[in-house]
């Protein structure tokens, strides 16, 4: 049984080759195999585009607030004087001007432009804070389970078999939708965001629990955990010195690529409203909003290539990213 | 194996008792948390005008004045051994797998569930069919001619399949080639056949939500099946079959694809397996009956028993899926035992 | 006025002036009969975005179902199936005439007409009918219906209905002296008896075939077509009744020869289809989509597709008072103020979709309403800021509050309702807070739940309400009653607590004199807008799309959408 | 060579049997009989070789020692303390006197650490202090194995597979252990390197006087290194003694088939050898032939052999045979088990 | 069994018409271009098999034996390597012939045993159907008729119950068995050349001797031409007639089985013999390492590839790190059958040999 992204552990592992280095052969510098991937993805021209991308969109939701100031037209600010009250549409048909990049919104004219910037934050904030969240309770769980074995892993992947038997989005969307206005000490978008995370974060954690476990257990098998062992390590030194820096690698491929998953799926509850609240503009929000004037075409394509392209730079990069560590794949 | 069946069928059913539980307690417990007594819950389910005494009455009836376990248990026992159905008139035996009574309609939910099945069921099916073939043939092909203008273009378009979110491309696909269209190649949603009254009007209604699927699908098959091809390509049988004189398309097809198809038919089985529980998004953008579109409803209504309902069935599927893939793989694979 | 005598639906006389009627213009069915035909056969295909709530005369509450039920029902009385004013006139249906009062109007009897009979032959006797509205008491298997009967039968205490009061004796709230005569008594006495004579529940009922709660699954027709299939979820198709004779019914015309019904169809499709011809009617009736407005507005061809109707609806927001410090009523006349009224409207779909900006309560079409405007909203209707700020300082909040709006989150017109108010709002320093909550918990558990709504600070509430026909005590006491509102939630008035209110609506439901009744009602709307309990939004219109090829479209006052009675196909 | 009045290891009838199990509540229905009752000593200073064929439980002998695993029976005594059970917290102070070589130098080193942090986690682990720091240490041990001591900062994908596994023994030897466990050490190399990885264990032995069990199926570099030798084969030993005597005069046949299996690389003796093929493979541990286990693949075998466990006897000095009809037995020194010899 | 191998030279095949050898390799280059560099996997490599003798190639890990019985199988021909040079087999020129046509000598001329059988057998298809797919490949036979051909086989290398074991999936069969199914396909065509790239390497002694004597056995049976690859020279002794030592890709000794044991002249090959602990001599104290590490065939070192490990290279006067050695007939081979690539003159070699290294070799 395999998750949707499927990084096995021995793969990841630099095959043994002859050495390059002759004892008169030319002298390496120390190159770690974070250095020798380093090199590889410097080589990898699409995946640094991803990167760059991944890095401008970052840098888009930090500056947001500069950037939309810049233009003028705050992301919940009406224009309605550009709208038609009979169709609702802008008046012009989209009010794209140099004041409006992307245009106006229909039915109260807000700034795309501005709505999609600000998109921008939720949807990384949320997709990043998520999938550290799976990540470290799947890596937790997974290594706990991979290394103890016994009774402890039974337990442990058979709460992810029923974790992954869930309808995931009809959780989700449960959640989202009975959880009351102000919990927990928090309200408003600090709540959603906070509970779109856990919702998120929580229900994605078995899948990568699953490859952690693995990669445990294939790493337990190898002889330098023995060496450790025989020297008398104890457990604790065993995880966190012998282990984790080989799970790094996968730790880091797979969040790469969970985290187009998740803007995938804060789109989606989005979407389906049960998101951030309203008036913070999200991509998925917008969207839903968009299918109702589908004849405004550029209300629903700002959006969705908004997504588009934040997905697919991630997708890249991670890509590129897995090629880098993982030579054999290539 | 027969006893392995029957542990995982064991198993199956204690996972199903869990995810029940879970669920009965979430929809339970939040609102409850929330500061809901049974009163306002059952103010819920009827009209906007009932007086206090008919509140009273809907509390008392659908037995929210219980406490939580004795609600669990009632709805369980339905599940085992049937419930008692008052219908007005009279009572009514529901038998066994008995998933209990809308709130809100107070009709069985078993007989909706059964209905909204085949629907979900036609949609996973054709676009199962679709993904599979298009998403392996491609990923075969790209693997082949790696690095080709064919693979670079294939695995742009798969990469930018896994990237657009369904709703968008449901929409889009929607608007492109359905509304008002004269010449619509598609009936937009709603308008579902079912296969056994009119086969070709059953396609037709569910030709793009197929597509719109199957492409989300082909696209991550079609990259998984590319790197399971050059993987297994890279094997040693590979090279024996090549030694051995094999035509390139034998060495393919007969020894590469069939070792490469072994992770693909594992993760077949599984999302089959999910969407069988009902593709929530392509459902609701298409406005098709079935489960997805379902579990959407009931929530939105706070339809317990049917969400209840609804999830039991989808993680059966799941459940029954796992099963099959397992057993699938002891066929495929011979070297996989079960025990 | 009603402009149209000359088609009396009810007659059966039209075809004569059919050019007028079947040109396709703006509004050509709004006070007229569109494309007038007498040709029967073909089969009418409705289409609705949604589903039922429920096809049983007892259980259903939605008002595009108590218009389609008649056409596999009768009830003892109906309105006049014809266009304009006329439309909200009373005409017998199953009944040979109106009810007859007794003289203090607590006893009313109807006698049926000869010869009608249910789908499989038999004869409909007064006991169908009295059966009818007994189980419609029964509140446990149908939950979501109105409690007319409920409240106003002399029933003996504690019936609950034929299912579990089985063999009580209950002559004194229903006689049926012999088969043809139906005899209600009445607890307190109520003159508008025949508005309730009209709803489902008094369709017959046979209680040989009554399933209770499974009865939706097949209702026994009373009228000119009864169910074939119906696949609850899916749709259902209804195919003549052979037993329903043409003699008995002087209102139906059973024009096509069956009718198809789809459900939860795709609601943008359904514009499209009904723009092309492939469907004639939107059977939810509430106008077209937002996406669809664009494309008819602006084509003159088919603008000329669409009536624009203004629907006895009000989308109001409550200003709720136990929340500070709206309890000030400077601070809620701030809010009457500040208010864009125009992109209140826009939220809500525009001028033809949305509605008419509303200045009270009461909408055009309720006898007795006047129009009056207590807080002007500023020239181009966006609102008086300066005003707004006046009344902010009275409260002593010259700077402004904070507070929240909530809405129902499935809702996109009521959110962006209530973005335009936090727009407006803020203004004036009125900071909101939006708090979406489910629709199916909007009322029981959050903004409906005094409780709630204090703690949680829910200032204002997006809400709305039409009324079940077009009558001041219809539409007005369940929102401006302080009475309904219960602790334990679910009451539709969330705002208006003024005893002065409480007694207006006692007084005038004692009143047997319309004529001093009808004033009573414009009297309570100016209280209720004097104490600025409710900030009333707009009231409703809609764009109407007339399906292509249906015959004998006209607007139903009564029912607020096209009349589904007597449509045929082209 | 001198026998010690005590030896530094000494293993008695000590078993590993991994379970199988199966079904919902992991019934047992068998066991891996890896290791079933060898018994052995290992004297201070003397290298004892462990030969035998793959799955016959070599590594699981190596493994019991140095407790990796529990034994399941028996008793491993290592410097007079008996360790057979004693707890791990118990046993670190004494891990620094026993380690390990591991087999394969790809899969020894984690590939995460530099050469640094690989030799210099046994001071880290014992928390031992070294007079000039942990770095000086590391690179003074680095240079005892023929390493650059420059290399400090490297990682092991940057060495070749004999510098590899330098750099685990390098590992092993930083706590200056006592006795040290090689788990074929060289059969991962290349021959032209196995033989620096030999010479290199033969010299540290001679300077820092280490005691040494080398697991090795080459039976040549087991008898270049070792001074004693054991034969086992499916999960028992078959035969122990002195090299010279084991090489020249075998007594088990399974030894003399052993022997003569292996290629000899001699174009002109080729010709003219004669061999003793066994037949088939190694029987499973699950379930290993009763009594006599060679008794499956043994041309001598008799009824005995299928009903009488032969003993480990002594039948020369230091050398120990379990067989019933063993070859090369000074005369009388068999012990009559069965009544029926039948000579060789 | 014609005539013994002929020696063939690095030097340019004259442009006359002679004839050639079973299978001659002239000149062959397999180079693969990889990120970090052209590998030169194997680079100029020649010589000559003719029916019914055995070749023997040994040689360290990656010096590039594999690549070149893949070479010769044409197993390189789609993927990114550049093969140059000239491989005859029977009269055919294999590099310049389509791809296709080779694929049909596979198999049926030519055929291979590998290293690891597990890995190279098809873990979902039964021993059977992989010996019957490669006989139906080449013989347009039944099904009935190839599976009693398989049986047939699987019985000829020893495989007891053959009938039964046809239908064996590989997991099902021990290392040893294993081993004799891959035999046993290898065989299913009689092939007229067989390659063995380490064909015991992953098996216990005893069964290498079961499978070492199968061998031989069955060459002399089919009077094929065998190349056996491994590195282990007590394999290669056993069975070669003819021994080819490479080093980087590259033929540094190339003799008959005598020679090279006997008279090796190349510091490699005496590095090999004396790294190596042999149970036939008396024990010797200390083996004699090649110091050093194999070298990277993407920076091969100057001149003599071998010359960084040498502990002679002092005596070619610098000439071991400038300039390639050419593969020159040594001193003491049968009709100059014997071909070593070193600077070192050949008496001195000699005097090395005789003085220095086989004392030691033979020592104690
Ligand atoms: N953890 C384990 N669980 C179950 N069986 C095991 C385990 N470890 C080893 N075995 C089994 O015990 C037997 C002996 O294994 P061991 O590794 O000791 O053999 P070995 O002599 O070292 O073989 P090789 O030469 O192949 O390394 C084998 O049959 C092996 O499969
Ligand atoms: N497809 C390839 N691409 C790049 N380099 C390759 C390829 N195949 C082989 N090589 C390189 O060619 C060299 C020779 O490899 P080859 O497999 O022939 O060695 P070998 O002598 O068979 O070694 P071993 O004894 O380990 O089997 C190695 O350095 C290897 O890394
Ligand atoms: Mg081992
Ligand atoms: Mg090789």
């Amino acid at each position: 049984m395999t998750a949707p992204l499927d990084v096995s552990g021995s793969e990841l592992e630099v095959a043994p080759e002859p050495g390059p280095v002759g004892p008169a052969g030319r002298a390496i510098e120390g190159r770690s195999l974070g250095q020798i991937a380093w090199t590889r993805l410097k080589r990898d021209k699409v995946a640094l585009t991803g990167a760059g991308v991944v890095i401008f969109l970052i840098l888009v939701a930090i500056f947001a607030p500069l950037i939309v100031s810049g233009f003028g037209h705050p992301p919940n600010d009406f224009n309605q004087d550009l709208i038609s009250t009979e169709t609702l549409a802008p008046k012009d048909g989209t009010g794209i001007s140099a004041a409006h990049l992307f245009g106006v919104e229909p039915v109260n004219g807000r700034d795309i432009f501005s709505r999609v910037v600000y998109g921008a934050r939720i949807s990384l904030l949320i997709a990043f804070l998520a999938t550290l969240l799976s990540v470290a309770i799947g890596t937790a769980l997974g290594v706990i389970a991979g290394y103890f074995g016994g009774w402890v892993d039974s337990l442990i992947s058979k709460t992810m078999d029923v974790f992954l038997a869930f309808p995931l989005l009809v959780f989700a969307i449960a959640l989202a939708g009975i959880v009351p206005d102000t919990a927990f000490g928090l309200s408003g978008d600090t709540l959603r965001v906070s509970l779109l995370v856990f919702i998120i974060g929580f229900f994605n954690w078995p899948y990568i629990g699953r490859i952690m476990r693995g990669q445990t257990l294939s790493l337990r098998e190898r002889e330098f955990v023995d060496a450790a062992r025989s020297l008398g390590a104890r457990g604790p030194y065993i995880i966190f010195r012998e282990m984790l820096p080989n799970l790094v690698a996968p730790i880091l491929i797979y969040a790469t690529l969970l985290i187009p998953t998740n803007i995938l799926f804060e789109a989606a509850l989005s979407f389906l409203g049960v998101g951030v609240r309203p008036p913070t503009a999200t991509w998925g929000g917008m969207i839903s909003e968009a299918v109702r004037f589908y004849s405004i075409p550029h209300f629903m394509f700002f959006p969705g290539m908004a997504i588009f392209v934040t997905v697919l730079a991630f997708n890249l990069f991670g890509d590129g990213l897995r090629d880098a560590l993982d030579p054999r794949a290539r | 194996m027969v006893t392995y069946i029957i542990r995982r069928l064991i198993w199956g059913v204690v996972m199903l008792a869990i995810v029940s539980m879970i669920t009965f307690a979430i929809f339970f417990l939040v609102p409850r948390l929330a500061g809901a007594t049974s009163e306002s819950l059952a103010s819920r389910y009827v009209g906007r005008t009932a007086t206090a005494e008919q509140v009273t009455l809907a509390a008392e009836k659908l037995g929210f004045n219980d406490p939580l376990i004795v609600q669990y248990g009632r709805f369980a026992k339905g599940i085992v051994a049937g419930a008692d159905y008052d219908y007005g008139p009279g009572v009514e035996r529901c038998p066994a797998p008995c998933l209990g009574y809308s709130f809100l309609t107070r009709l069985p939910v078993w007989p909706d569930l059964l209905n909204r099945i085949p629907v979900t069921m036609s949609l996973a099916a054709g676009a199962a069919i679709i993904w599979l073939l298009s998403g392996v043939g491609t990923g075969v092909i790209s693997a082949l001619r790696r690095g080709s203008f064919f693979d670079r273009a294939a695995m742009s378009v798969a990469l930018a399949g896994v990237s657009l979110p369904i709703f968008f491309t449901g929409i889009v696909s929607l608007v492109l080639f359905s509304y008002g269209r004269p010449l619509a190649i598609t009936a937009p949603g709603g308008s579902y056949t079912p296969i056994n009254e009119n086969p070709a009007m059953w396609a037709y209604s569910l030709i793009l939500p197929w597509i719109t699927l199957a492409f989300l699908y082909a696209a991550g098959y079609a990259r998984l099946t590319r790197s399971g091809m050059l993987e297994t390509m890279n094997e040693d049988y590979i090279r024996t079959a090549r030694a051995k004189g094999l035509p390139e398309r034998v060495v393919v097809v007969k020894h590469g694809l069939r070792g490469a198809l072994t992770p693909i038919v594992t993760i077949f089985g599984l999302d089959v397996g999910l969407l069988m529980g009902g593709a929530v998004l392509t459902e609701s953008t298409f406005s098709l009956p079935g489960l997805g579109k379902y579990s959407i409803d009931a929530i939105v209504n706070q339809d317990l028993p049917k969400v209840m309902g609804v999830v039991l069935v989808t993680a059966f599927f799941v459940v029954l899926a796992n099963l099959l893939v397992d057993l699938l793989y002891a066929v495929v694979d011979p070297r996989v035992r079960l025990s | 006025g009603g402009a149209s005598t000359s088609q009396s639906g009810g007659s059966g006389a039209s075809a004569g002036s059919g050019d007028a009627g079947a040109k396709p213009e703006f509004n050509a069915a709004m006070s007229q009969v569109f494309n007038p035909s007498d040709k029967k056969g073909g089969i009418l295909k409705f289409a609705n975005a949604g589903d039922w709530d429920s096809l049983d005369p007892a259980d259903t509450y939605y008002g595009y179902s108590w218009n389609f039920i008649r056409l596999y029902g009768r009830s003892l009385v109906m309105f006049k199936p014809v266009p304009g004013e006329e439309g909200t006139s009373l005409v017998p249906d199953l009944a040979e005439s109106l009810g007859k009062p007794s003289d203090d109007a607590k006893t009313w009897t109807y006698k049926l007409r000869q010869g009608v009979k249910f789908e499989d032959g038999t004869a409909i006797t007064s006991k169908d009918v009295k059966y009818g509205v007994l189980r419609s008491l029964d509140k446990e298997v149908f939950p979501d219906g109105y409690t007319y009967f409920n409240d106003t039968l002399d029933l003996p205490k504690g019936y609950k209905g034929p299912y579990k009061s089985k063999g009580v004796n209950t002559d004194s709230a229903i006689e049926t002296p012999d088969d043809q005569t139906i005899v209600f008594h009445l607890k307190q006495p109520y003159s508008g008896f025949d508005y309730f004579a009209q709803l489902p529940a008094t369709i017959p009922v046979p209680e040989a075939k009554d399933t209770g709660a499974k009865y939706r699954e097949h209702v026994i027709s009373s009228g000119p077509y009864m169910f074939d299939k119906n696949e609850i979820g899916k749709g259902f198709n209804l195919v003549r009744n052979p037993n329903w004779d043409q003699a008995t019914d002087p209102n139906r015309k059973a024009l096509p020869d069956g009718y198809q019904v789809s459900t939860n169809v795709n609601a943008e499709d359904i514009d499209n289809r009904l723009l092309s011809g492939d469907l004639h009617v939107d059977i939810a009736g509430t106008g077209a989509q937002p996406a669809t407005l664009g494309r008819v507005l602006t084509d003159p061809n088919l603008k000329a597709q669409t009536d624009n109707p203004t629907i006895i609806r009000l989308w109001y927001t409550s200003i709720n008072g136990n929340v500070k410090p709206l309890d000030n009523i400077d601070c809620r006349k701030a809010v009457e103020y500040a208010a864009d009224k125009v992109a209140y409207q826009t939220a809500y779909g525009g001028e033809l979709s949305g509605g008419q900006v509303a200045t009270s309560l009461l909408p055009p079409g309720i006898p007795g309403r006047q129009d009056f405007n207590l807080y002007p909203s500023g020239p181009d209707n966006h609102g008086d800021v300066a005003k707004a700020k006046e009344h902010l300082t009275a409260c002593g909040q010259p700077d402004g509050f904070e507070t929240n709006v909530s809405y129902r989150a499935e809702r996109p017109k009521e959110k962006a309702t209530a973005e335009a108010l936090q727009q407006s709002l803020a203004r004036v320093g009125i900071k909101l807070t939006l708090k979406p909550f489910p629709q199916a918990d909007y009322f029981a558990l959050y903004a409906g739940k005094p409780g709630y709504a204090k703690s949680n600070k829910l200032g204002l509430v997006v809400n709305g309400w039409g009324a079940d026909w077009p009558d001041g005590y219809g539409f007005l006491q369940q929102v401006v009653d302080s009475r309904v509102i219960r602790e334990t939630g679910g009451s539709s008035n969330i705002s208006v607590r003024d005893p002065e209110v409480d007694k207006l609506l006692d007084k005038a439901s004692l009143e047997t004199d319309v004529a001093k009744r009808e004033p009573i009602w414009a009297e309570i709307d100016k209280k209720v807008m004097e104490g600025a309990y409710i900030l009333p939004g707009i009231w409703a219109k809609s764009l109407l799309l007339r399906g292509k090829g249906a015959t004998n479209v006209f607007y139903s006052t009564p029912h607020g959408m096209y009349d589904y009675l007597n449509m045929g196909v082209q | 060579m001198s026998e010690s009045p005590e030896p530094l290891l000494s293993l008695t009838d000590v078993r590993k049997h991994f379970p199988i199990t199966k079904g919902l509540i992991k019934r047992q229905v068998g066991a891996v009989k890896a290791v079933d009752g060898i018994s052995f000593d290992v004297r201070r200073g003397e290298t004892l070789g462990l030969v035998g064929e793959s799955g016959c439980g070599k590594t699981t002998t190596g493994r019991l020692i140095t407790r990796l695993i529990e034994p399941t029976d028996g008793r491993i005594m290592f410097e007079g303390r008996d360790i057979t059970h004693m707890s791990q917290g118990d046993l670190r102070p004494l891990r620094r006197d026993m380690q390990m070589i591991f087999q394969d130098p790809y899969s020894s080193l984690n590939p995460r650490h530099t050469v640094g942090a690989i030799v210099g986690a046994p001071f880290r682990i014992q928390g031992v202090r070294t007079e000039h720091g942990t770095k000086k240490a590391v690179q003074e041990i680095l240079e005892l194995v023929g390493l650059n001591p420059e290399h400090y900062n490297r990682y092991p994908h940057e060495f070749s597979g004999g510098q590899r596994q330098r750099i685990g023994i390098a590992r092993t030897l930083a706590l200056k252990p006592k006795l040290i466990i090689a788990d074929e050490p060289v059969s991962a190399l290349d021959v032209s390197i196995q033989a620096q990885v030999v010479n290199l264990l033969e010299d540290l032995q001679n300077e820092l006087d280490l005691t040494y069990v080398v697991i090795a199926h080459d039976l040549s570099v087991v008898r270049h290194i070792s001074d004693r030798v054991a034969v086992m084969y499916l999960g028992k030993i078959v035969e122990i003694a002195d090299r010279k005597d084991l090489y020249e005069s075998p007594m088990h046949p399974y030894t003399t088939a052993l022997l003569s299996a292996v290629p000899i690389p001699d174009v002109r003796r080729r010709a003219g050898r004669e061999r003793i093929r066994l037949l088939g493979d190694v029987p499973s541990p699950i379930n290993p032939p009763p009594a006599c286990r060679f008794h499956t693949r043994c041309w001598k075998a008799q009824e005995v052999c299928r009903t009488v466990e032969p003993p480990l006897a002594e039948l020369a000095t230091g050398h120990r045979v379990a067989c019933h009809f063993p070859e090369n037995a000074p005369a009388g020194a068999v012990q009559d088990t069965s009544g029926t010899e039948v000579p060789a | 069994m014609t005539g013994s191998a002929r020696p063939a030279g690095g030097a340019p095949v004259p442009s006359d018409e002679r004839r050639h050898g079973f299978l001659e390799l002239r000149d062959l280059r397999i180079h693969f271009p990889t990120d970090d560099g052209l590998v030169r996997s194997v680079d100029g490599l020649s010589f000559t098999l003719e029916r019914g003798r055995t070749l023997g190639i040994v040689g360290e890990s990656g010096s590039g034996k594999s690549v070149t019985s893949l070479g010769i199988l044409g197993l390189h021909k789609d993927g990114r390597a550049r093969i140059s040079g000239e491989i005859w087999l029977d009269g055919e020129e294999l590099v310049s012939a389509s791809a296709e046509h080779v694929r049909t000598l596979r198999g049926k001329k030519m055929a291979m045993i590998f290293q690891d059988p597990l890995s190279a057998m098809h873990p979902y298809y039964t021993v059977g159907a992989q010996i019957i797919e490669a006989y139906r490949i080449h013989h347009q036979v039944s099904k009935a008729v190839a599976r009693k051909h398989a049986v047939d086989l699987l019985g000829r290398v020893g495989i007891p119950q053959p009938d039964r074991r046809v239908d064996s999936y590989p997991h099902e069969f021990s290392g040893g068995m294993r081993q004799r199914a891959m035999i046993a396909m290898a065989l299913s065509c009689d092939p007229e050349l067989l390659i063995a790239d380490e064909p015991t390497t992953a098996l216990d002694v005893t069964v290498q001797a079961q499978i070492l004597d199968l061998m031989r056995d069955l060459q002399q049976e089919f009077d094929s031409a065998l190349i056996v690859i491994t590195h282990d020279l007590g394999v290669v002794a056993e069975l070669s007639d003819d021994i080819l030592v490479m080093y980087g890709g590259k033929c540094v000794e190339y003799g008959t089985a005598e020679d090279i044991f006997d008279r090796p002249e190349h510091p490699y090959t005496w590095g090999l013999l004396g790294s190596m602990p042999r149970l036939d001599r008396e024990r010797t104290e200390r083996l004699l390492p090649i110091k050093g590490s194999p070298p990277s065939l993407i920076n091969v070192p100057s001149g003599c590839a071998f010359h960084p490990r040498c502990g002679y290279e002092p005596r070619t006067g610098g000439l071991g790190s400038t300039e390639v050695p050419e593969l020159a007939a040594a001193d003491g081979g049968h009709d100059g059958g014997h071909l070593v690539r070193c600077h070192l003159p050949r008496e001195e070699r000699r005097a090395i040999w005789e003085n220095e290294i086989k004392p030691t070799l033979e020592s104690a």
